[in-house]
């Protein structure tokens, strides 16, 4: 394991404590277990508020995304482990405003048991909470099975959308509504080259071969649709056009937004290279981008891989991912 | 005989002991399976409950809120979340009781199983602790005498083990190990084997 | 070599192809041989050019800086390679607005042979240009032979401030001077846990054990100052910040920014985690920390490793720091 | 006999096929001690000026000057531009003159070797291109017949070759190599052999 760390069970609590000395314009931890990080300021009475939570090692997810016109508050568990249900609803009181919660996060077995499980401990000091779950990953589980489907990338466009409607003063309804149209609207698909190392475990998430690629694989190493050669960045970002086509169909007049995203080690250059053909096979479907985002944005430590989504925008949506965001890691408007 | 707080009290000492003894046993099964934590998520969680333990008010309900607590706080594992889970159905039952009869076992482990059931969204037969408690719900149901039941309890999580151990998980991380778990228990399982014998005596 | 590409001579075009692309907003590319990157728009007549160049491979430097409130146009050479003087005159061409460019840029040699070639080059079209070089790797030699030290990290500082100084509307003299006073200002660290391929070589630029790392490497591979067993991140980052304080003392009523940097692969979390002793031990010093940059800022593509640098303020440079600036890889304001 | 248009198109054949010639060896050369692409740079910068032999001007000023330009689009390798910088000083001294005798290939070469040494901001004696420049601009001192500048000139880039091999380098990327590069010829000194030896036929 070849890491900038000191003791691997301090990983995440010093991560955060850096992430707070750095950031304190942004975030502050509440609570007595340290995990929970929320917007540095206050916001107004009678602001819905929107929670996320999960395991670390995803930065800016999903801490990174708590701010203004975003989220008000994130539980963060250990590396790839869900927070506990307790840390949960500590983020689940500090952003609530009276409006109640909307609980926002990745489709992933432990973490809907302790969401739901937060929700039945604020029940007791009313606090209104609903949840909207991200699933957008295709190489997950068939389109028949979509509700079984693995969150990744595809959370960023929904704390967005969902974001800016709260700041904008919707309802709990409303802002539910808002996420739930954004999730379904994405789909997601990525690639791994390279697997990352969980600091507590101390050897690779996963083994591949120098020449290969692990297509659909998910973002904790989870197994993926094929194993085979590394292909041509071209050849490789075709075929996760294809996936991602069939999944959603587009046609003339469709707008979307595209997220060519890094799991990690991926630099930049190697992005750029393939959002080429990311842009001509959206655009050959005669649909319009809008606001495409390529970067970092959910990774997975040091992996090496990217992954792709397709978020299809409708006037609302559109409007509301141009609003004004300000956190650490993204800043629109 | 009955059990009421200080029937609960004792339990908890024996529970600890059990979860320290077996810590290195459930995390080695764990980590065949899936992320190696569950000794540490039961031996974390007792003693979290022990260090509350002087503080257990004689409503069992009360009682086994605060118990469920300590396992929501101890971590963020499946495990952990489901035993809170199976507590606080306890617990609700039992709101105001300060004493009940060992004829009520079997309805409290059913009241468990189900609500672990709905939190994990899981069915039965897919190997996990919930097959487990089904197995003492059904031993215990109609025995009234504190040792029937303990042996009952006692037998039914070890017949459980065998009855599953040659079938595929489908549930929870073991899941993606697909085949391989045909053969291997599940820690979830064993886990519960070394509650209900710590509280068996 | 893993990366997604296609042929490994199309890397740095397909690259500036993507980002041009997907961010028409910011860059467009000019002159014939598509290695020159220039504001998407024109900016006033009268206003001062501010001109970079180097080799690719270490986004968002170069070319990703070209933005309001920073710089005009970038020369961009293959991989670690420099750009040739005609491509490096047409960037000075486009930035010109009559007047005159400022050349700023890090101390390579060959970058230096051919920016002063491009300034004879232009000289005959009356574009008047100045130059100021960023030399803040204290690692790559003596404080005595400071003129000698190669350029990495602290050149962002000097974007920022000489940036935001030509946007007010200084004159070139000022403007230079600006950046000359931040590139002063500025000492840089760095340390190499893991390697990065150059497309066309196909091989790692150097190799180290699973167990090693390397303070003092430069941003090519470059050797360092001493190899030794990978250490705890808090002595890391004390033994790199001793090497900062020692060549620029810092003591009370003294303000710096400070920017920890991902050399590429190095995910946030770490970056974090370093952040912690880099804070405590600047503000030990009695100085004061304003706007910390941490984050991937100048990279070597998948490189695994972090630089510190530490760049020391008066009121002007603070001002100009904290001065609006865009681009797609940093906002400010 | 003199130097004019019509010389330096022939030479300007010579040269490309030389480059071409010894592209590998150069690129190895370069790959031992560098980046490996200086066979790239010079056969690429030869096939540039190449390419507008057939427009060149009688001005040799003006001639230079266009062969310089090629260099300078070619690459951003450093002998590219230390080449470009020569021809440009040449370029100069020479604006306005179209034919000299060959008595002044010893004063240019020292321009060329000036210039270059300015760009390159490096010393004499530093094992790179400019002690074989210095090498040839003494040997053809006084010299002024044509056969005997070719002579004195290809003998001087072996000696200079012969002199410096067991020498350290101290400039560009090979001083990164240290005391590895003693023993090791020069690259930049290996294709100014090409060159010179190209130029005298
Ligand atoms: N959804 C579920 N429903 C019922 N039981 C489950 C579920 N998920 C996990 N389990 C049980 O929990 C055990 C694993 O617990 P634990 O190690 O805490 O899980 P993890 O570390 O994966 O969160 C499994 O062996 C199984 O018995
Ligand atoms: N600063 C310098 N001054 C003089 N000659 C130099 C200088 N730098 C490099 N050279 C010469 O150029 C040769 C290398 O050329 P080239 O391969 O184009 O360099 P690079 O690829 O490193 O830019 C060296 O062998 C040396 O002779
Ligand atoms: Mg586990
Ligand atoms: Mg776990
Ligand atoms: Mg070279
Ligand atoms: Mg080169």
């Amino acid at each position: 394991m070849k890491k900038l760390l000191n003791e691997p069970v301090d990983y995440v609590d010093e991560t955060l404590a850096g992430l707070t000395a750095a950031h304190p314009e942004y975030y502050r931890l509440y609570g007595d277990t340290g995990r929970v990080v929320a917007r540095a300021t206050e916001t107004a009475e009678g602001k819905v508020g929107i929670v996320t939570g999960g395991g670390s090692g995803h930065l800016p997810v999903f801490t990174g995304y708590v701010g203004k016109g975003l989220l008000d508050a994130c539980a963060i568990g250990d590396v790839f482990a869900s927070p506990s249900a307790e840390q949960m609803a500590d983020a689940l009181r500090v952003a609530d405003r009276g409006a109640g919660v909307l609980r926002l996060y990745g489709n992933y077995g432990g973490d809907v048991m302790n969401f739901d499980m937060a929700g039945d401990l604020v029940d007791f000091e009313d606090i209104q909470c609903t949840t909207v779950l991200l699933a957008d990953d295709v190489a997950s589980a068939s389109l028949e099975e979509r509700e079984k489907r693995r969150g990744v990338a595809g959370m960023v466009y929904a704390f967005k959308t969902a974001g800016a409607a709260a700041e904008a003063g919707q309802d709990l309804t409303a802002v539910t509504a808002v996420a739930q149209k954004t999730a379904d609207a994405c789909r997601s698909i990525g690639v791994a080259l390279g697997p990352c190392t969980v600091p507590q475990a101390g050897k690779p998430t996963f083994t591949i071969a120098d020449d290969e690629m692990e297509i659909g694989m998910g973002i904790h190493g989870e197994p993926g649709m094929r194993r085979g050669k590394l292909l041509p960045a071209d050849d490789i970002a075709n075929e996760m056009m294809d996936r991602l086509l069939e999944d959603q169909a587009l046609s003339s007049g469709d707008r979307v937004s595209v997220m060519v995203n890094s799991l990690g080690a991926t630099p930049p250059e190697e992005l750029y290279i393939l959002y080429r053909t990311v842009q001509a096979r959206l655009e050959a479907t005669g649909a319009s981008i809008f606001m495409p985002l390529v970067g970092r944005y959910a990774t997975s430590m040091e992996m090496s891989g990217v992954s792709f989504t397709v978020c299809k925008l409708d006037d609302e949506l559109e409007a509301l991912l141009q609003a004004p965001c300000d956190c650490a890691f993204w800043r629109v408007g | 005989m009955s059990i009421d707080r200080q029937a609960i009290v004792a339990a908890i000492a024996r529970l600890n002991a059990a979860a320290q003894r077996d810590f290195e046993m459930l995390n080695d099964a764990d980590g065949a399976l899936g992320d190696g934590d569950l000794g540490i998520t039961l031996s974390r969680g007792m003693e979290l409950i022990a260090e509350i333990t002087d503080d257990l008010p004689d409503d069992l309900g009360k009682t086994l809120l605060q118990c469920a607590q300590a396992f929501t706080k101890s971590s963020g594992s499946s495990y952990g979340t489901l035993m809170a889970t199976g507590l606080m159905a306890m617990a609700k039952a039992l709101k105001g009781e300060i004493s009940i009869a060992p004829d009520r076992v079997s309805e409290l482990t059913a009241l468990a199983r189900d609500a672990m059931q709905a939190r994990g969204k899981a069915d039965l037969g897919g190997k996990t602790v919930l097959d487990s408690l089904d197995a003492v719900a059904q031993a215990t149901a109609g025995q009234n005498d504190e040792a029937a039941v303990a042996k009952a309890a006692s037998q039914a999580v070890d017949d459980a083990l065998d009855a599953f151990r040659n079938t595929q998980a489908t549930i929870g991380r073991a899941r993606m190990f697909g085949e391989k778990t045909i053969g291997m228990d599940d820690p979830g399982m064993l886990a519960m084997r070394t509650i209900v014998k710590a509280l068996a005596g």
